[in-house]
Formats: C-alpha cells, structure tokens, sequence
C-alpha cells in the first residue's frame, strides 16, 4: 500500500505515512470531506509522508477551502521534501494553513 | 536508459523508483526528488488528458546535467482548460515541472502522429 | 531575424506587427495570427512575471516549420502560482501556446543567469 | 489606438475595434463593470476585432461571471481569427456566453 492514513490519539488528527499522489489522494479526500464538516482545526502529522505530487497539495487546498474559515489546516513536521513542495505551491503563505514543526503543535 | 511503463496511476510510484534509482547511481541526491516529482507531472498529465496505453521515460545523464524524455502515446488536447469551467484551478503540473527544474519543453502530438514528448532538463549544480 | 523591443505593454502590438510582416513574408499567411498570438502571450509573460527591460523575438522560418524564440532578461519566478490565491484563474498563457503551436520549450534564467527563454515550434502544413 | 470601444445603437451594446491585449483589456473591464451591475444581456459586437489575447478572454469571463446568471454576454460576429480563439479557451461551450452571426441578433 502506497499510502496509510492513522488516526492519531487527538481528535480530527491524522499521520499520513507513504507517498501521496495522484493514485491515492482520493483516500485523503475521502477522510478530509467529512472532517470539513465540522468546525475547528485538522491536524495532518507528515512526518512520514516522503512524497506528495500536485494532486495531493490540491486536496489539501480543497479542504482549506471547505473549512471556509472555520478552523485551519495543520500541517505537521513535513520531510524537507516535501516541505520544498509545500512551499513551491505557496501553502505556507495561506493563512488557513500552518506549517509547524514537531515541538509547536501545542501553541495557538 | 529507456524504461517503458503502462499508463496506470499505480504505476507512478514504480516510475519514481526508476527515476531515484538512477538519480542516486548518477550521484543526483539532492536532485532526485525534484526529478521524481516533476515525471510523475508528467507521466499523470499524459494519464488525465490522454487514454495513452503506455508511457515510455528516458534517462539521460551528462557530466552538467540530467535529461529526461517522457513520451505517451496519446493525443495532445489542443483546447486550454479554464480553471473556472474544468473544475478546481487546476492541478497545475506544467508550472510545477518549470518551478522545480531549468528547462521543460513540451512537444503536443497530433491525431496523425501520436504521442506528447515533455522533455524536463535539469542542469547540475557547480 | 531578430529584434529587440523595450519590454511595454504597448509595444505589443509592433511586436505582432513584426511576426505578422515575417509569416507575411514566408508564405505563412494562415499561421500568422496564431504566431501572433502565441509571442503576444509569451512576451507578456516576461512583462507579467518578471521586471525585465528587453524582449528579444528571433524568428527563423525553414522548409518545414517556424521557429521563434522569445528571450527576455527577467529572473525566472520559481514558484507555482495557484489560481485561488493569485487572482481570478490565471491568465493560462503556457497552455494557450501549446494550443496553438506543435512544440514549446521554455529554459527559465536564474539570478546568476537570468533571462526566460521561450521557443515556439510550428510545423508547416504538408 | 490599438482599441476603440463604440456604443451602438441599443442599449448595451457596443462595437470592439482594433486589437484588444493586456495593454488595453482594462479599458474594455471598466465599461463592463459598470454594465453588469444591471440584469441582462450586454452585447459585443467583434466583427471589427482583429486580434483578441488571454487577457482579453479572462476580462470577457469576469464578465460573466458577475452578471452571475441575471444575464448573457453575447458576442456578435467574431472574425475568424477571434473566433478560433474564443473555441480554444472554451467560450462557446458556455451557458452565459453566446456568439452569434450577424443575422442571428434577433433570436432569444
Ligand atoms: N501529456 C499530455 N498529453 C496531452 N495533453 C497534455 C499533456 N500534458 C499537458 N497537456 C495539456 O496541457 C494542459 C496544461 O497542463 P497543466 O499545466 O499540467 O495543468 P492542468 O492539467 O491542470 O490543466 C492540460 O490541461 C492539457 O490540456
Ligand atoms: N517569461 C517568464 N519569466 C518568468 N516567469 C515566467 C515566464 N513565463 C512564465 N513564467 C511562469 O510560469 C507561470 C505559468 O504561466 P502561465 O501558464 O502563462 O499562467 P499564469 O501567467 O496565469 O500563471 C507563471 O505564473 C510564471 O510564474
């Protein structure tokens, strides 16, 4: 299995662990169109995530979109690879998405 | 170096296997994910806007640089898709390609002669 | 045949004037407005993404295709702008040259180096 | 000048002439704004336009974007030239965009 998707112990946070492209981004997807429903921050823990394609940044996008406001998008611990990527896409420039590392996750 | 794949989505990942595997005997470390990434562009665009059947990837290294030919043999689609109309914004993957590499030239195959070349050169740094 | 152009909105339009008069000249008369239109996107471009001064349009016509090459003297924006948040859908210039033409190629300058340089590629009808 | 913007006769309505590119779509955009604030259709005659570039066609969409349904742009008579143009960046495939012939201005 290419990617693996983990609920980790908090609420609305996930590990996302492989390589996220376009043959699997529906499963993120999936998981994210029905945690955008409801209000408040999603955590996505990619500390084990060693590749994310153009398909993956966008379903990624689609949520921020969806939260509308509502909470944001955490992105936690990205490989450099694919923090390259991230930032390529200008995903850190977005205000409903944060791009933290390990030790930040608990301030605001 | 010439590897041939069917042009299946699950197959990107075996396609960015071959492309780390030579990045790393070519000692292009710091590159190979920039390079794995930007075929993958490819190879998916060929998926999404051609029914190729097989996608074949060229590898090419030289003393200043890395050439990779990526050759489908579906139709190019000569119409632009507008974000609004075909559907959130686009995945834009020829504008990745160009961001993480120094050269990217695409040649659009017709209905008489098949087949899109995107040809992705990256130069070595020195 | 080349010719430098300051890198203005306005001169658009003579810049056209010149591909119009070379495919006039070359027996392309069907071809001229998508010629026009296809360096009428990439000059833009320069002008658009990059603060350069100077456009340079190389035409160079033989028995079976054109070939005009758009170089200006910008540093190349590696970063993928993605419609949402960069206004209104993009322009689509890129996609709209690969429309109109059979091949294009784009080597992006760098601080060190800068400079775009765009080929565009159109096969003569045969 | 490259782009001459002329109302016609009915109410708007108006003729392009000239080349329209992104030295002038602005101008083309602030008699746009204006016009579809009001529901209906506005109506672009391009049989005197000679050249028309993606600005142009983003500045066309905005339109109809905002008139949001309350009305059609139609677009009367497009050279040949234009008209392929329009085609490839998928104008005609469009419920709020109509391109007509000169003779077929009377129909709904
Ligand atoms: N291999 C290919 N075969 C056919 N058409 C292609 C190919 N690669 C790209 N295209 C065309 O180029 C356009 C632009 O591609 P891209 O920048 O990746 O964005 P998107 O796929 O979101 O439109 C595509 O929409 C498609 O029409
Ligand atoms: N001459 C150029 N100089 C620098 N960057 C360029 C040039 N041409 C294109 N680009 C880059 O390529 C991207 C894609 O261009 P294009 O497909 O025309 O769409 P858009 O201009 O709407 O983004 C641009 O946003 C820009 O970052």
């Amino acid at each position: 299995m290419l990617l693996e998707i983990r609920e980790t112990g908090q609420p609305r946070a996930f590990r996302l662990i492989g390589e996220l492209d376009i043959s699997n981004a529906e499963i993120l997807s999936a998981v994210l169109d029905r945690e955008v429903e409801e209000q408040g921050d999603i955590s996505l823990d990619l500390s084990e995530l060693t590749f994310i394609d153009s398909s993956g940044i966008r379903v990624l996008l689609r949520a921020m979109d969806e939260l509308n406001g509502r909470g944001k998008i955490v992105l936690v611990s990205p490989t450099s690879s694919v923090h390259h990527v991230l930032t390529l896409m200008g995903l850190d420039d977005r205000d409903s998405i944060r791009v933290v590392g390990p030790g930040e996750l608990a301030e605001p | 170096m010439v590897r041939t794949f069917p042009a299946r989505r699950a197959i990107l990942r075996e396609i960015r296997q071959f492309i780390r595997q030579q990045a790393r005997a070519h000692a292009l470390l710091d590159e190979a994910e920039s390079l794995a990434l930007a075929v993958t562009e490819a190879c998916a665009n060929a998926m999404i806007h051609t029914n190729c059947t097989k996608i074949g990837v060229t590898w090419k290294a030289t003393r200043d640089r890395v050439e990779i030919e990526v050759e489908d043999d579906g139709i190019f689609r000569r119409r632009v898709p507008v974000p609004e109309v075909d559907g959130g914004g686009g995945h834009r993957g020829i504008p990745l390609m160009m961001a993480l590499l120094d050269q990217v030239s695409i040649s659009g195959g017709t209905v008489s002669r098949p087949g899109t070349r995107v040809r992705l050169v990256k130069y070595r740094e020195s």
